[in-house]
């Protein structure tokens, strides 16, 4: 079953990317996603950005559902089940967290809520920055180009605080390459990492092995798994699925060869 | 206790994963193995690779009455299949590999792949659409049905199951024209459709799904029960199982064993672990001391 | 807002109530008319009196899935009933009388006494055993079904409804035997069976009976949907509505009016009522002033 | 659905009349009735004849079902479902409770709540008395043979007692004749009436129509009706139906015509 949301506000926040403001009655954790229906045009996972009584859904366009989802305004409905999937678990310590391009979008509501924190958003260039404004103190940023903050990829520029910071836990999320940089490291300086995983979903809900990356499914087991797992994970980073469900690997996996690292 | 032999090939217990479930990946049918589960059916393999449909290709119920899918048969093909079927055999129960083709001369060629990869047996998928006719399936056509098991019966070693619809008035007839097979698995899924009132559109991208869960549960145990009455076949009883007692169910109907799907959704992966306490309680509750003495003892004679 | 025309009957609302449940007596008809229901089908009535098998009858699915039932066709027999049609009309509201028989002769009778006593069209249940065959409905022959309605439309000067059964995969073919009916009435029950387990045997007398509830919602929405895509018939949708959007979802699935049946079960007599000002309270808030505007709307071209 | 219980004592009440004990979840008020499903014999209406922490049902033997019920024995099982219909609704003032035959079973459960009352309880003859020793106080009792207590009609009985007593409410059971009357009686004398009425149900849910008296479920709108409904009911006593839903008078109701008034 569907429920029909309204679209309240729309907000640009960077490059082909805008949040959707909405009203729902569910209560999300940070860190779990919905699925979203646009009839006749497709249904597509995102995770909550905003989880306040104004929820949220950040949104990059880059096909056929997003493209429609910008188009719509104040008024608009969309149609939405769930929250699905496990968030993020708040751990003891000082965090570091890791957002790279929209991923940014799943890290945002879980960084509110978080006390002694440092904050990295990265992207390609300053124009697909978002949430500029959102954080008040402890955020870094980090551009390919160095039109903004840190000249190159956030993994380098967490490695570097890293080594001056006594961080407890890194929370990440971002392009799959980017997440297994950030488990190594994490795996190296043994420190826990919380991440958050994007695989190509079709039911959401745990049935149809689309999204599953040695044999855990992002949609229910995850998309946020933390440590243990992390380091088991062997596909990460490496194999993905064809929509089909044939295993290929990154040289074959051009969706992702695009995304920047 | 619930040790059960369906074709000759032995199973700890009667609980199997149905074709379609977190079986597409060997990690997954892996992790179903050790998660309990007596045996695994592949997901259905076709010749080529094949995408599925668009979303959506889920529609959950409302009310825990189950689920309406149209996932479109998405696949790797069979010849990208050999490493998931050689991994999954890890998993240390027996792997039954499902099939679908368009004609006996698809289901024949993927048998002897499937049998070649090392599955312990053969799931003749006859639910898909019909390549001849339009909108009809495969399983509703008694001619085609006998020619694709005698044909897959003739040329391959391993047993072969073959897994018939219930979308149609003929179920005992088809049942007996796959008569050649070494067990029959009731029930596929349940056509139907939803629509969304508000989008005033149909739901699924197909338009059209197939429906399982609980709802089906009565039209599957009708099934296995009218099947067994009339043919003396092996049964695999599938169509909404959530609990040890429906599991029961289906066994008393005529099933040596029984598939698990949708319960997968509702109860999560453990859920092999707990049906198979529930049937073991049951079962000491009532002084029962092996499956097989259940099968088929609700049969009104 | 609700008004809607079927067959040329103008019924207030399109919610009739379905044949068998709370449709035996006069009493009760006129009862679920002055509850709100926009019309009235009668229990089946056939050529003999019949008492209808024994208890148990009716099986309550757990969960709110809905309900199982062999109540075996009792009626009083077409002579006894007379009097019931007479009282029934005084509910005010169009009453349709719903025949069953095992052939055209005795469909063709039935029709003829219900034009006498009154009612304002005919309700061919086209779903019962077929007396020729064994264990077959009468609804999956293409042929008895175009003999029945052809010969029925001939000699009576009312409307003719088909109802037909979900039990088939011809179900379009059987609608198009069926095109010289007036409307088409989707669904009948769906064959099931339960087995309780720990009494081990199946629990109706009859052994299988037919699903009702929402459990079946998905099957007759596909139905409605289906054939009224191939079909030009006007429809009346059936099964496992309960609430205005159910209702609506029919309606836009294809169509013109709904029947309620297992509903009352689960809401009470007041149902109709209920939904009724659910349906209003949708088309208010989406600006749709009048019911047919929705009538098939959801047909994907 | 059907639940399981278990026998746990069976008391002998009277000619052809046993009382079945069982615990179940169930919380049923007095009037309330089960369908009792012995499988592979009959399944049939049942009022609750003891409410407490262990139920209990008080069977008659007339037929197919409730013969293979008195064959039951303690450790044999039941199937239910219910409780289903209304029960009775206790009213202000003092009460005539009065129940003939098996109609005393469906009686007793109100009558233990109730405060001011006086209980008559009828039969033929004093065999098929029961519940002869389970109210301490304001029994009395009247048999057709007058080998216990009045001699005489329960209706008749009770027509005395009101004329000499202020009664306020009428609480009534048994053979459909008699309840009739009483209602005859309560209309006259302008006393409120509740009334327990016996239809042959087959599915017990209200769905069938072949309980239905004037438009009354007595499975669902019943089985106890108060004064305002019982007036109105013009075949009560007079109609009945078959098994097929054919009305029938009383002339060709045999079954009726056996049972005492
Ligand atoms: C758990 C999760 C959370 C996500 N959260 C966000 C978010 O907060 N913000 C955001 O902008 N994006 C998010 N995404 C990505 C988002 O789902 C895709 O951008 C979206 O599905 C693209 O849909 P489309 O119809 O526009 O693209 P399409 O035209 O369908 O395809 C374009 C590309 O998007 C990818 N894609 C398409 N559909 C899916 C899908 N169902 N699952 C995964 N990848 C897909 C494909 O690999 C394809 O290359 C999230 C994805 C997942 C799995
Ligand atoms: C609400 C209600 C409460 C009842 N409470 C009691 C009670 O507390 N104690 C008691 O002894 N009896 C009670 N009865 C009557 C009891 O249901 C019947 O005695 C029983 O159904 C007979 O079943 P059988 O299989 O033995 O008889 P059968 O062999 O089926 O038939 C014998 C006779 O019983 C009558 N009868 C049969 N089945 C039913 C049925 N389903 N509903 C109504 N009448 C039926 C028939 O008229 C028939 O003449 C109650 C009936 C109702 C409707
Ligand atoms: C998402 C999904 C995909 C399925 N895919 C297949 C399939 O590929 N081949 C097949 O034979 N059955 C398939 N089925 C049907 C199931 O194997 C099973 O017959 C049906 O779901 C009823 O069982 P359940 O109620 O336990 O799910 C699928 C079912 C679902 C829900
Ligand atoms: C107890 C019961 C008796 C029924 N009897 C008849 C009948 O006599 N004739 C008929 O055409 N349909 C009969 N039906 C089928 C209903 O008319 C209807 O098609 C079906 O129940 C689906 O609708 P629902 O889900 O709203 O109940 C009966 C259904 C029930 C539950
Ligand atoms: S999307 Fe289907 S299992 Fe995750
Ligand atoms: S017994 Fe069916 S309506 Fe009362």
């Amino acid at each position: 079953m569907y429920r029909v949301v309204e679209i309240e506000e729309v907000r640009d926040e960077a490059k082909d990317v805008k949040t959707f403001f909405f009203r729902d009655t569910s209560n999300p954790q940070p860190g779990q996603f919905y699925m979203i229906w646009i009839p006749q045009v497709d249904e597509f996972p995102m995770s909550i950005s905003y989880i306040g009584e104004l929820k949220g859904f950040t949104v990059k366009k880059i096909g056929k559902g997003t493209t429609k989802m910008h188009s719509l305004q104040k008024g608009d409905k969309l149609w939405l089940r769930g929250p699905y999937g496990k968030g993020f678990k708040i751990e003891e310590g000082k965090a570091l967290v890791v957002g790279g391009g929209t991923g940014m979008a799943t890290l945002a509501p879980l960084a509110e809520m978080l006390g002694n924190k440092d904050i990295i958003i990265a992207a390609k260039s300053e124009d697909e920055i978002i949430f500029r404004n959102r954080f008040k103190e402890n955020v870094f940023f980090a551009t390919d180009d160095g039109s903004l903050g840190f000249k190159g990829f956030a993994t380098k520029l967490a490695e570097r605080m890293i080594e001056e910071d006594d961080y407890k836990i890194i929370y990440t999320c971002g392009p799959e390459m980017m997440i297994r940089k950030m488990v190594d490291i994490a795996k190296e300086r043994k420190i826990k990492i919380q991440a958050s995983l994007e695989r190509y979903m079709k039911c959401g809900i745990g049935i149809c092995d689309s999204c599953t990356i040695n044999g855990y499914r992002v949609c229910v087991d995850g998309p946020v798994f933390s440590e243990e797992i992390l380091f088991s994970m062997d596909d990460l980073g490496r194999r993905w699925r064809a929509k089909s469900g044939k295993s290929i690997s990154k040289e074959e996996n051009h969706d992702i060869g695009e995304k920047s690292q | 206790m619930l040790e059960t032999v369906v074709s000759g090939i032995r199973f700890s217990n009667p609980l199997l994963l149905a074709s379609g479930i977190m079986d597409e990946t060997a990690d997954s049918m892996i992790r179903i193995s050790k998660s309990g589960a007596g045996g695994i059916v592949t997901k259905s393999i076709g010749m080529e690779e094949r995408e599925g449909y668009e979303n959506p290709v889920v529609y959950e119920l409302p009310n825990g009455l189950g689920l309406l899918n149209a996932m479109g048969l998405p696949n790797p093909g069979i010849e990208n299949y050999k490493n998931e079927i050689k991994n999954a055999l890890k998993g240390g129960v027996p792997v039954i590999g499902s099939i679908f083709g368009k004609d006996a001369g698809e289901f024949l060629y993927l048998s002897k792949r499937m049998e070649d990869y090392g599955v312990h047996a053969i799931e003749l998928n006859l639910s898909c659409p019909h390549a001849k006719g339009y909108g009809m399936e495969i399983g509703v056509d008694e001619n085609l049905v006998e020619e694709i098991v005698n044909e897959v019966k003739k040329s391959v070693n391993i047993p072969v199951w073959a897994k018939l619809t219930p979308n149609t008035h003929k179920i005992v007839d088809i049942a007996k024209a796959a008569e050649k097979a070494d067990a029959l698995v009731l029930i596929n899924t349940v056509r139907g459709m939803a629509i969304d009132v508000d989008a005033r559109v149909p739901v699924l991208k197909n338009v059209y799904g197939g429906l399982s869960g609980p709802c089906i549960k009565p039209i599957g145990v009708r099934a296995v029960y009218e099947v067994y009455r009339e043919t003396q076949k092996e049964i695999v009883g599938v169509g909404g199982i959530l609990n040890g007692r429906d599991a029961l169910e289906y066994i008393m109907a005529g099933a040596k064993a029984v598939q698990i799907g949708t319960a997968i959704y509702y109860r999560g992966v453990g859920v092999f672990h707990e049906i198979a306490s529930e049937m073991r309680e049951w079962m000491k509750k009532n002084k029962v001391s092996k499956i097989k003495e259940l099968v088929g003892i609700a049969q009104v004679r």
